[in-house]
């Protein structure tokens, strides 16, 4: 269904502003937050956000009283050039409002959360200059994020993409200067690095989908684009399939899915509500959103569709045993993340894209909680740990702290009890446990895989369901049962307010989330199907019965393991002994960054550095412009005057040339060496061979 | 007859004899004289060729280069004179430190 | 005599007058007002200046067709007299400073300047070598001005030795011109070439082989390689002042000899000589800008320069014979000629200004921080530099354009790009005396004279104003060659 | 074989011989003796060629007064000698070899290229009259008025020229 | 005075009125001689808004044309031709703004022989203005080689340690390029009778062998001081030792004197040589951008990092410009301007920070945003607009660029007959390479630990300081630039779209007359 052009009652008009907003607010902190407190450059912050959400809210509204049509609205232009004409227009449907509450909405939650926890993170981290910073770099984002979902092209999207991709730098570099145990480091300014370049990757994709698109559909305008597509497909698919392919390309960067899922893990080096916002609710959906709004012209090639599909499922399955095998709790959440992705990669590949819409929000709101729960443990820890300096009966001999590893926690239900029941919603959840929100949006993923005919797919990601159960169990029982491994985990403090209780808004959103699109209401459905040619999945008893099965295995399988005997400090884990190798694989991300970097990094490094130094400087430009061309022009210079003067130079010359050109320079040297009859000589020997010539002719 | 060409071919002989004497002698004098040897040799192209075309005019031009070579003569010899006031030599070869 | 023959000579005779009344005026001069002297003879060379110019327009011959007058021979007997008016101003400071100020200097440099007017002029082979004569013997004994220090007193021997050898040449190829064609007249010549006693081929080659002994010694006179070993060694030896006369005046009347000779009375052998010409103007180029490049002693880097130059300006003469182009050719020689001695006297004057007694000075290191100590000659000297190089916004860029334009429109490109590249080449070594000026610190001294700092800044000033403007000379140089084809 | 041309052949080996004489003279003074009769031996072909002005003045200015002063010179500067050098080995092979190749240049030129046939006039008892040098006369002082003054001019500079080469400025050495 | 009221003439050469002040001031009172240098430049900053004022953007054609009779003689037909266009129009703005940018940040960089670098400096202002402005052959290369002049002395006298090698390979370079340039220019000009570059283009008829040639001849120049790779040798050394101020106008403006003769030369004057040609020069281009961007990353040096990113970036132009679409060569020329912006700015920053540390080490370097969060800041900006984020200048130029060669690489395109899309394709793994190199330098000079030369500064008492307000205000324009141009490049484009509209439709007519 196309956008209707024609201009419609309601507040349309305020699109831009979801964008001016954030950007106000990070002007109004960069210009004047300096003046302001701690309190009043946060709360800005949130205002600028919550402003932004507002205007989300009345864009849905205005969508929803129009039945469900959007509309676009123009700002200004930007790039007319030729054929190409591209404009500063929001686009305004379900779809992007969709995005637009989502990201505002979790957006200001977390904004509110790291009020507190910047507070605390900074001076933790013994810099409380760079507190104004952080809300500029998240109001940034938010600004970004937003012109990511409601640009109404794809180079507009685009802006936003990059953009997005430059917070996600800044703020995974936040603590530049240190690593995530505080010490000096270029650990997490490596770590920002790394997801900038690795997106960029993704974006040389994305670009080179643009570039065909653009020379054989036309435009970047969504609507135009889909317009054209079918005439295209029809005659030569193969483009389309390069143009969804390619931004597979910028998708699997983006929304971290194999092969360039690696920057995500390292990304948890950033504040914790980063990790929240940006690297598990929002920016890494944007992949998923991309697919969902190219779903025109995914459709068209069912092979694209297949390949998107097996990259989520792959992916899917894959991260999920590497969250086994890791012992940060951020980590573990990193890679759950990746895994999760993978799930909404699958099933908008499938052409569910509902259902990974669906996914997509839920596992917004029960990520975001979960990462923030992790926050709050991680500060409680930190908290405790701090006691424990301050009151000096702890044990410090220097060993570096690091409140990350759960190898550390334990017993935590009991000091941080609210966090804990937070972090079990959220756990339930992300299981998939009945009936909160993680059922029932997995369940409809898998549920349109069965029905679609993709066996493989679903299979896989029952798996990796039944894997994210066990490792999410592993997790709630090494945080927060059994005993205290550390001093600091037993001394844990809750948080405060300003922590929980955006936490429980958003476990109240894990909880009802479902409620967006339960079977038979299809409320999502619906209100999506104003913008995307989608048909409501029917509920699989079979499949629901069996993924419920799986989850709770995968919960029973970690209290055999780890919740029946709770690990002791300085134990191994459990599965390390029966499981060998293959631990050991999972433990260390099954090499793949190591691969990675011997296979391309490394190599990049040797041969820039091969062509800076050997190539360029060595080769190029003492050897060749030094030796060959000024050599040879200083001992073309030399000749003249060695066979003038200087002996020496003829010597060398002589001795390099062959014997009769040597006999010839020394027999000139004694005609030419400053004697009057020898210039006579050349005056008669000019003659002679002019008058030879004139005569011979 | 004497075939004109044989004049020519002679004062030829006599004009390379001259420069050859340039080339080889180191004393400035005998330079200078064979110079004028060179000059000579041609003088007596002119006049022959004079004689050929029956013209006064290689003839006139034989009296003035008589009387430059004169002039260049007083020049010459001053140069030399006064070179060998300074340096008590007139070997051109022993005058090269200017060179390069 | 008639009054016909008087005027066509006027600037001449006056010239000539003038030297032999300051030659006994000279006597009567006591040593310690010689500026007297100096300034009598330039008085003389304006005198003659003026004459000359107001003989623009005028066409005739005179002395039985011996002397010519029209456009060529008065541009460049403008373009001499204005070379002797530098030279005068160049020398007296600086002949001063190194004890060798006599009276008959002026006298010799003003006979020196009559016989190269009297090149332009000629108009008869046997004029031309007595002109060379007239113009040389002056030269031989300036070189050797600074006697008796030893290389004033060589330079002037191996100038003397080599120049008389040389003009036994031409006196030679005079000669057999004679016998080819019964004539010495330019015009006989060619009347005879095209309808007269040369019937057979083989003195149509007597002529050729003339024609080319007769390029030698001009050669000579222009510093064409491989007649040019003398330069360096004469230049360098030679007290500067008479340098930079030599540099220019020698140059400028050799090639309009072999201009006016060429072009007038060798038209029919063209075919012939182009080749040549061609080989001996790329060698030129070739050899005076390589040897350049290693030169220490900043005179005789301009000597070589000077070698170089005559290569660019012989380029002018390739095409003498075809009227298609050979006008704007040789058009572009003579202006190239007038940028080229404006800009070498320029350069002499900042040469003369740094050298020292004993001949310090010379060096091209003794130029270091020039730039910064005396900002003004060091800018000049770039300029001089930049024009020499052939950069905006000289006179020498100008010259080149227009010079490679008529290369090229001639069809010679090979050529063209020789001396291009070559003038790429000549970047190197001007650059580094501009390098040693502004980019190495040291403690030049420098003599500081009212002529000398006239003539520096005035040269500047031309080079890069004309430059700007450069219409009317170039319409004047084009005028000027316009009866000569 | 004429007379005439026997005459030539004779006169001509005298020329030749005598140039060779001065080439290869060690003392200057032989050098200049030799030249003397190589000039004079001149002289008599420009009696041969009908030029008996040249002839004189060939005679009195050339083997006179120029090489008169040549003598002079050398006596006086008693440098008939030089001590011997061995500077430039090369320059004399290399020298002849260019003589040799310049006077192979003008035989081919004049014995294979230039088909002159011109003999030369014998001059005849009227030609060798005052009255040709008078002739020569008048058009020295008409037709070659300009050259004659220019070579005026130039003897004059000359002379100026010897004489600031030569003069003893007050306070100078030697 | 007719002549010297014309608005381009008047632009050109204003500079020459500070020279002759400056010449004259007496005494040695150095902040004098700074004002008179701002001043002048800002006043010929204006004087080209003037120009700016009076340009219409919806003309194709040239504007403000100032035309006389210069040299006429024997078939030389020279005019003094100064005309300005979409092509020009905004290099001429380009150059006019940073000089004064430049001379603001000599203020206290410079302190030997003030006046004669201000003397060099407006010299160079008035060569550069005259090259993008000259329509006659003769007058472009006059001002072509001027250029040269004091560039040369510029880093000859207040660059670094190897300056005079760097200062002579510099010119020598250049020149040799010129020479071949030389050649072919008066080969036009024998053949055209005239040196005026429209009428050239007008009375076309070139045959297309000898456009060949001749493309190759302009190409020699040009090439060399873009640079194109493999040319690019003097580059580094240039950089390297040239002072901050020059440094930012090699590389803002010099370097752009090349790409624009493509632009104004060889495309409208060998049209069908250029059609010919395009897909060698996109090889070259593409090299260049990969190379440029790889040897970037190895460097040690943060002026040469930036001098080898240069060879990148005009990779870019290059490639665009010989898209002969209007996408490709709009992009190619903003990208100039982009160029100029952004890797003057990066230039100015390091010279702001070399000022003070004397080192342009990466390695000593590191953690300076946390001592220095303006610098670090601004210094982020350019980078990314240096690596082309969207929304910053730098994307707007390479965007347009990539699209356009992408599309010069479809059927009928200017790349069609080798490589097609492959230029594109490859070029735009350049922006990944880009994103590598920027991301290093920022990475090891601004975040990270604190590096070492931090301490010694602190141990010289004063420590590193933040940018003071002169440094800010010289910066802050450029800012300005880099996000106007990324968020709204309209104005920009408006100014160049009729020309080059033109100028892509003459090649579709030339590509038409081709076999």
């Amino acid at each position: 269904m196309l956008l209707s052009q024609i201009p419609t009652t309601g507040f349309f008009f305020l699109a831009p502003w979801i964008v001016f907003f954030p950007v106000i607010g990070l002007l109004l902190n960069m210009l004047i937050g300096g003046r302001l407190s701690e309190k009043g450059v946060g709360w800005l912050a949130s205002g600028a956000s919550f402003a932004s959400f507002v205007v989300s809210v009345l864009l849905a509204y205005s969508v929803w009283t129009g039945q469900g049509h959007g509309e676009s609205v123009y700002l200004s232009e930007w790039m007319h050039v030729g054929a190409l004409q591209l404009d500063w227009t929001f686009r305004v449907d379900s779809l992007s409002t969709t995005m637009m509450l989502v990201v505002s909405g979790v957006g200001t939650l977390i904004h509110i959360y790291a009020i507190g926890y910047m507070h605390e993170d900074v001076r933790f981290k013994n810099d409380p200059g760079r507190y104004r910073r952080f809300f500029v770099f998240l109001n940034l984002f938010i600004a970004a994020m937003m012109i990511l979902v409601s640009g109404d092209s794809y180079m507009m999207l685009f802006v936003g993409w990059e953009g997005v991709g430059l917070c996600s730098f800044l703020l995974i570099g936040f603590w530049y200067d240190k690593d995530t145990l505080g010490r000096s480091s270029w650990a997490n300014s490596d770590a920002a690095k790394k997801a900038f370049i690795t997106n960029r990757i993704g974006d040389f994709g994305f670009l080179i989908a643009g570039f065909l698109m653009f020379w054989n559909l036309g435009s970047f305008q969504f609507d135009q684009v889909f317009e054209a597509a079918p005439a295209l497909a029809a005659t030569q698919p193969g483009i389309i399939i390069a143009i969804t392919l390619f931004m597979l390309v910028g998708v699997a960067g983006k929304s971290a899915q194999i092969p360039l899922y690696v920057w995500l893990p390292d990304a948890m080096a950033g504040p914790t509500p980063v990790s929240a916002l940006i690297h598990a609710a929002t920016m890494v959906t944007a992949g998923v959103y991309l697919i969902t709004r190219s779903a025109p012209l995914y459709t068209l090639v069912p092979e694209a569709q297949f390949v998107v599909a097996m990259t989520g499922a792959v992916t899917a399955l894959f991260a999920a045993t590497i969250a086994v095998g890791q012992y940060d709790i951020k980590k573990v959440l990193a890679y759950s993340t990746i895994s999760q992705l993978g799930f909404m990669v699958a099933a908008v590949g499938m052409g569910a894209y509902v259902a990974g819409m669906f996914h997509l929000v839920t596992h917004a709101f029960f990520k975001a909680l979960l990462f923030l729960s992790a926050g709050s443990v991680i500060l409680g820890l930190e908290r405790g740990h701090h006691h424990l300096a301050h009151h000096g009966h702890h044990d410090d001999h220097g060993e570096v702290f690091d409140p990350n590893d759960m190898r550390n926690m334990g017993g935590m239900r009991k000091t941080m009890p609210v966090t804990f029941w937070l972090y079990m919603i959220g756990t339930l959840a992300l299981a998939g446990i009945f009936p909160f929100a993680g059922f029932w949006s997995k369940d409809e993923i898998l549920a349109d895989a069965f029905r679609e005919g993709y066996t493989t797919v679903y299979w896989m990601l029952s798996i990796a369901a039944f894997f994210t159960a066990f490792y999410m169990g592993r997790q709630i029982w090494m945080v927060f049962f059994g005993q205290a491994r550390h001093e600091a985990a037993a001394h844990a403090e809750e948080s405060p307010r300003i922590i929980t209780v955006p936490l429980m808004v958003l476990a109240a959103l894990s909880v009802l989330g479902g409620a967006l699109n339960l079977p038979g209401l299809h409320t999502l459905t619906d209100w999506l199907e104003h913008t995307i040619e989608v048909h409501a999945g029917e509920f699989l008893i079979s499949v629901a019965l069996i993924s419920t099965v799986l989850a709770l295995a995968g919960v029973f399988v970690s209290w055999l393991i780890y919740g029946r005997n709770p690990l002791k400090a300085g134990q191994p884990d459990p599965l390390k002994r029966p499981l060998g190798l293959l631990f050991t694989g999972m433990e260390n991300k099954w090499f793949v960054d190591e691969g990675y970097w011997a296979v391309f990094v490394d190599r990049y490094v040797d041969l820039s550095r091969f062509l800076a130094d050997v190539i360029d400087w060595r080769f190029w430009h003492d050897w060749f412009h030094e030796k060959v061309i000024a050599g040879t022009y200083n001992w073309v210079s030399n000749i003249g005057l060695n066979l003038y003067a200087d002996q020496r130079g003829i010597d060398a010359l002589a001795n390099g040339l062959g014997t009769l050109t040597q006999n010839l320079s020394a027999s000139m040297r004694k005609v030419q060496n400053g004697f009057v009859r020898s210039y006579a000589l050349s005056v008669l020997l000019g003659v002679v061979l002019i008058l030879g010539y004139l005569l011979l002719k | 007859m004497v075939p004109q060409t044989y004049y020519i071919a002679l004062s030829a002989v006599l004009f390379t004899l001259g420069a050859l004497g340039v080339l080889v002698r180191r004393n400035a004098l005998i330079i200078f004289m064979s110079v004028e040897l060179m000059l000579n040799a041609a003088n007596l192209a002119f006049v022959a060729f004079a004689n050929t075309y029956q013209h006064l005019n290689g003839q006139i031009i034989v009296f003035f280069v008589i009387a430059v070579a004169a002039a260049e003569v007083a020049v010459g010899l001053a140069l030399i004179v006064a070179i060998f006031k300074t340096r008590q030599s007139i070997d051109v070869d022993t005058m090269s430190s200017l060179k390069g | 005599m008639t009054q016909v023959d008087f005027y066509v000579l006027l600037p001449l005779i006056i010239l000539v007058t003038w030297a032999c009344a300051l030659l006994l005026v000279d006597l009567f001069i006591p040593k310690e007002r010689k500026w007297l002297t100096a300034l009598l003879a330039a008085l003389g060379l304006a005198l003659t200046l003026g004459f000359s110019l107001s003989q623009l327009g005028l066409e005739n011959t005179g002395f039985k067709e011996m002397v010519v007058v029209d456009g060529f021979s008065v541009f460049v007997n403008a373009l001499l007299l204005l070379s002797g008016l530098l030279s005068v101003a160049l020398a007296y400071g600086y002949l001063k400073r190194m004890g060798i100020e006599r009276g008959e200097y002026y006298t010799l440099m003003l006979f020196s300047i009559s016989g190269m007017m009297l090149m332009a002029q000629a108009a008869d082979l046997i004029i031309v070598f007595l002109a060379l004569e007239l113009l040389s013997l002056p030269l031989y004994v300036l070189s050797a001005f600074a006697r008796p220090r030893a290389d004033s007193e060589e330079s002037g021997l191996k100038y003397f030795l080599l120049g008389a050898f040389s003009s036994g040449f031409v006196l030679y190829g005079i000669a057999l011109v004679y016998g080819a064609t019964a004539a010495t007249s330019l015009t006989g010549i060619v009347a005879a070439a095209s309808n007269g006693p040369l019937t057979g081929s083989g003195n149509t080659l007597l002529l050729t082989i003339g024609a080319a002994l007769i390029l030698v010694g001009l050669g000579f006179k222009v510093a064409a390689v491989p007649f040019h070993m003398w330069t360096p060694d004469v230049y360098q030896g030679a007290p500067t002042a008479v340098t930079a006369f030599m540099a220019a005046g020698a140059k400028i009347a050799g090639f309009a000899a072999l201009l006016r000779v060429f072009a007038t009375a060798f038209p029919s052998i063209a075919a012939d000589m182009t080749p040549v010409l061609q080989a001996i103007s790329a060698l030129t180029m070739i050899v005076g800008n390589l040897i350049a490049i290693s030169q220490t002693d900043i005179k005789r880097m301009l000597a070589y320069s000077s070698i170089a130059h005559a290569g660019y300006i012989l380029m002018a003469f390739v095409p003498y014979g075809n009227p298609e182009v050979a006008p704007v050719s040789v058009a572009a020689g003579l202006f190239y000629l007038v940028a080229y001695a404006l800009t070498s006297f320029g350069a002499w004057s900042v040469v003369i200004a740094v050298e020292q007694k004993e001949g310090k000075g010379l060096a091209i290191s003794d130029y270091a921080g020039l730039g910064r100590k005396y900002p003004a000659l060091a800018a000049a000297m770039t300029i001089f530099m930049l024009s020499l190089t052939g950069f905006p916004p000289t006179l020498g860029l100008v010259g080149k354009f227009y010079l490679f334009r008529a290369v090229i429109a001639g069809g010679f490109i090979p050529l063209a790009i020789i001396g291009m590249v070559t003038s790429l080449v000549s970047a190197y070594y001007y650059l580094r005396v501009v390098v040693t000026m502004y980019m190495q610190d040291g403690e030049p001294e420098t003599e500081r004279e009212f002529w000398l700092g006239l003539t520096t800044a005035g040269t500047a000033l031309v080079i890069v104003i004309v430059s700007l403007v450069p219409q009317g000379l170039f319409t004047w140089a084009s005028e000027a060659v316009l009866r000569l084809f | 074989m004429s007379v005439d041309l026997i005459l030539f052949f004779v006169l001509a080996l005298v020329a030749v011989a005598a140039a060779i004489g001065m080439l290869l003279s060690q003392n200057a003074v032989y050098s200049a003796l030799f030249l003397v009769i190589n000039f004079a031996t001149v002289a008599v072909f420009y009696l041969l060629l009908g030029a008996p002005f040249i002839a004189m003045a060939q005679i009195t200015v050339y083997a006179g007064a120029i090489m008169v002063l040549f003598l002079f010179v050398i006596m006086l500067l008693g440098a008939e000698k030089l001590a011997p050098g061995k500077v430039l080995p090369y320059q004399r092979p290399l020298a002849i070899g260019l003589a040799v190749l310049l006077v192979a240049e003008a035989a081919y030129l004049l014995l294979s290229r230039v088909q002159s046939v011109a003999a030369i006039v014998t001059p005849t008892v009227e030609t060798n009259t005052v009255e040709e040098i008078r002739r020569l006369g008048m058009a020295l002082f008409s037709d070659y008025l300009l050259p004659f003054e220019v070579t005026s001019v130039v003897l004059l500079v000359a002379m100026v020229g010897a004489i600031v080469l030569t003069i003893r400025e007050k306070g100078e050495q030697g | 005075m007719e002549f010297l009221l014309q608005p381009l003439t008047l632009v050109t050469f204003f500079p020459l009125l500070g020279v002759l002040v400056l010449l004259i001031l007496p005494g040695e009172n150095k902040s004098l001689m700074r004002w008179t240098a701002l001043v002048t430049s800002l006043v010929t900053f204006g004087i080209s808004l003037w120009v700016l004022g009076m340009f219409n953007p919806s003309n194709p054609n040239l504007q403000l044309v100032a035309k006389y009779s210069w040299i006429q003689v024997a078939g030389w037909n020279i005019q003094y031709h100064m005309g300005v266009d979409g092509l020009s129009i905004l290099l001429l703005l380009l150059t006019t703004f940073l000089t004064p940018i430049s001379i603001l940040s000599t203020w206290t960089a410079v302190e030997e022989r003030v006046r004669d670098f201000m003397v060099f400096f407006l010299l160079l202002e008035v060569g550069m203005t005259g090259v993008f402005l000259a329509q006659d052959l003769f007058l472009f290369y006059i001002f072509w080689e001027f250029t040269l002049v004091p560039m040369y002395f510029l880093i000859g006298i207040w660059g670094g340690p190897r300056r005079i090698y760097a200062a002579i390979k510099f010119f020598l370079y250049t020149m040799a390029g010129s020479i071949l340039m030389l050649l072919a220019i008066l080969w036009l000009g024998i053949e055209g009778g005239t040196f005026s570059v429209p009428e050239l283009i007008a009375a076309g008829g070139i045959p297309a062998d000898i456009q060949f040639w001749l493309f190759l001849a302009f190409t020699a120049a040009f090439a060399i001081k873009v640079p194109m790779w493999p040319l690019h040798s003097w580059l580094p050394d240039a950089h390297v030792e040239a002072p901050t101020a020059g440094s930012v106008i090699l590389a803002g403006v010099l370097l752009k004197m090349g790409t624009y003769g493509f632009l104004r030369f060889n495309i409208p004057l060998f049209p069908q040589a250029a059609l010919q040609l395009a897909p060698w020069v996109a090889l070259f281009a593409t090299i260049g951008i990969l190379y440029g961007a790889a040897v970037s990353y190895a460097q040690a040096d943060v002026k040469k990092l930036v001098a080898y990113s240069s060879v990148s970036h005009l990779g870019f132009v290059m490639l665009g410009m010989f898209a002969l679409n209007s996408q490709g060569m709009q992009g190619a020329i903003l990208q100039m301007v982009n160029h100029g912006l952004s890797t003057g700015a990066l230039f100015l920053l390091v010279g702001m920070i070399y000022e003070q540390t004397h080192t342009r080490e990466i390695k000593v370097y590191g953690g300076l945003w946390k001592i220095t969060p303006i610098f670090g800041s601004v210094m982020l900006i350019v980078a990314l607009s240096s690596m082309g984020l969207p929304g910053l200048n730098g994307f707007v130029g390479e965007f347009t660029i990539l699209l356009g060669a992408w599309g010069a690489g479809m059927p009928g395109g200017a790349f069609e007959s080798f490589g097609g899309v492959w230029w594109a394709g490859l070029s735009a793994l350049g922006v990944i390479m880009a994103a590598i190199y920027i991301l290093f330098m920022f990475q090891r000079m601004f975040l990270g630990p604190e590096g070492s030369i931090v301490g010694e500064t602190r141990q010289h008492g004063h420590g590193l300081r933040d940018l003071n307000w002169r440094e800010i205000l010289t910066i802050l324009p450029l800012l300005i630039f880099i996000f106007w141009i990324g968020l709204y490049p309209k104005p920009f484009f408006d100014l160049m779209g009729p020309t080059v509209d033109n100028l892509v439709a003459a090649l579709q007519t030339a590509k038409l007359a081709m076999p």
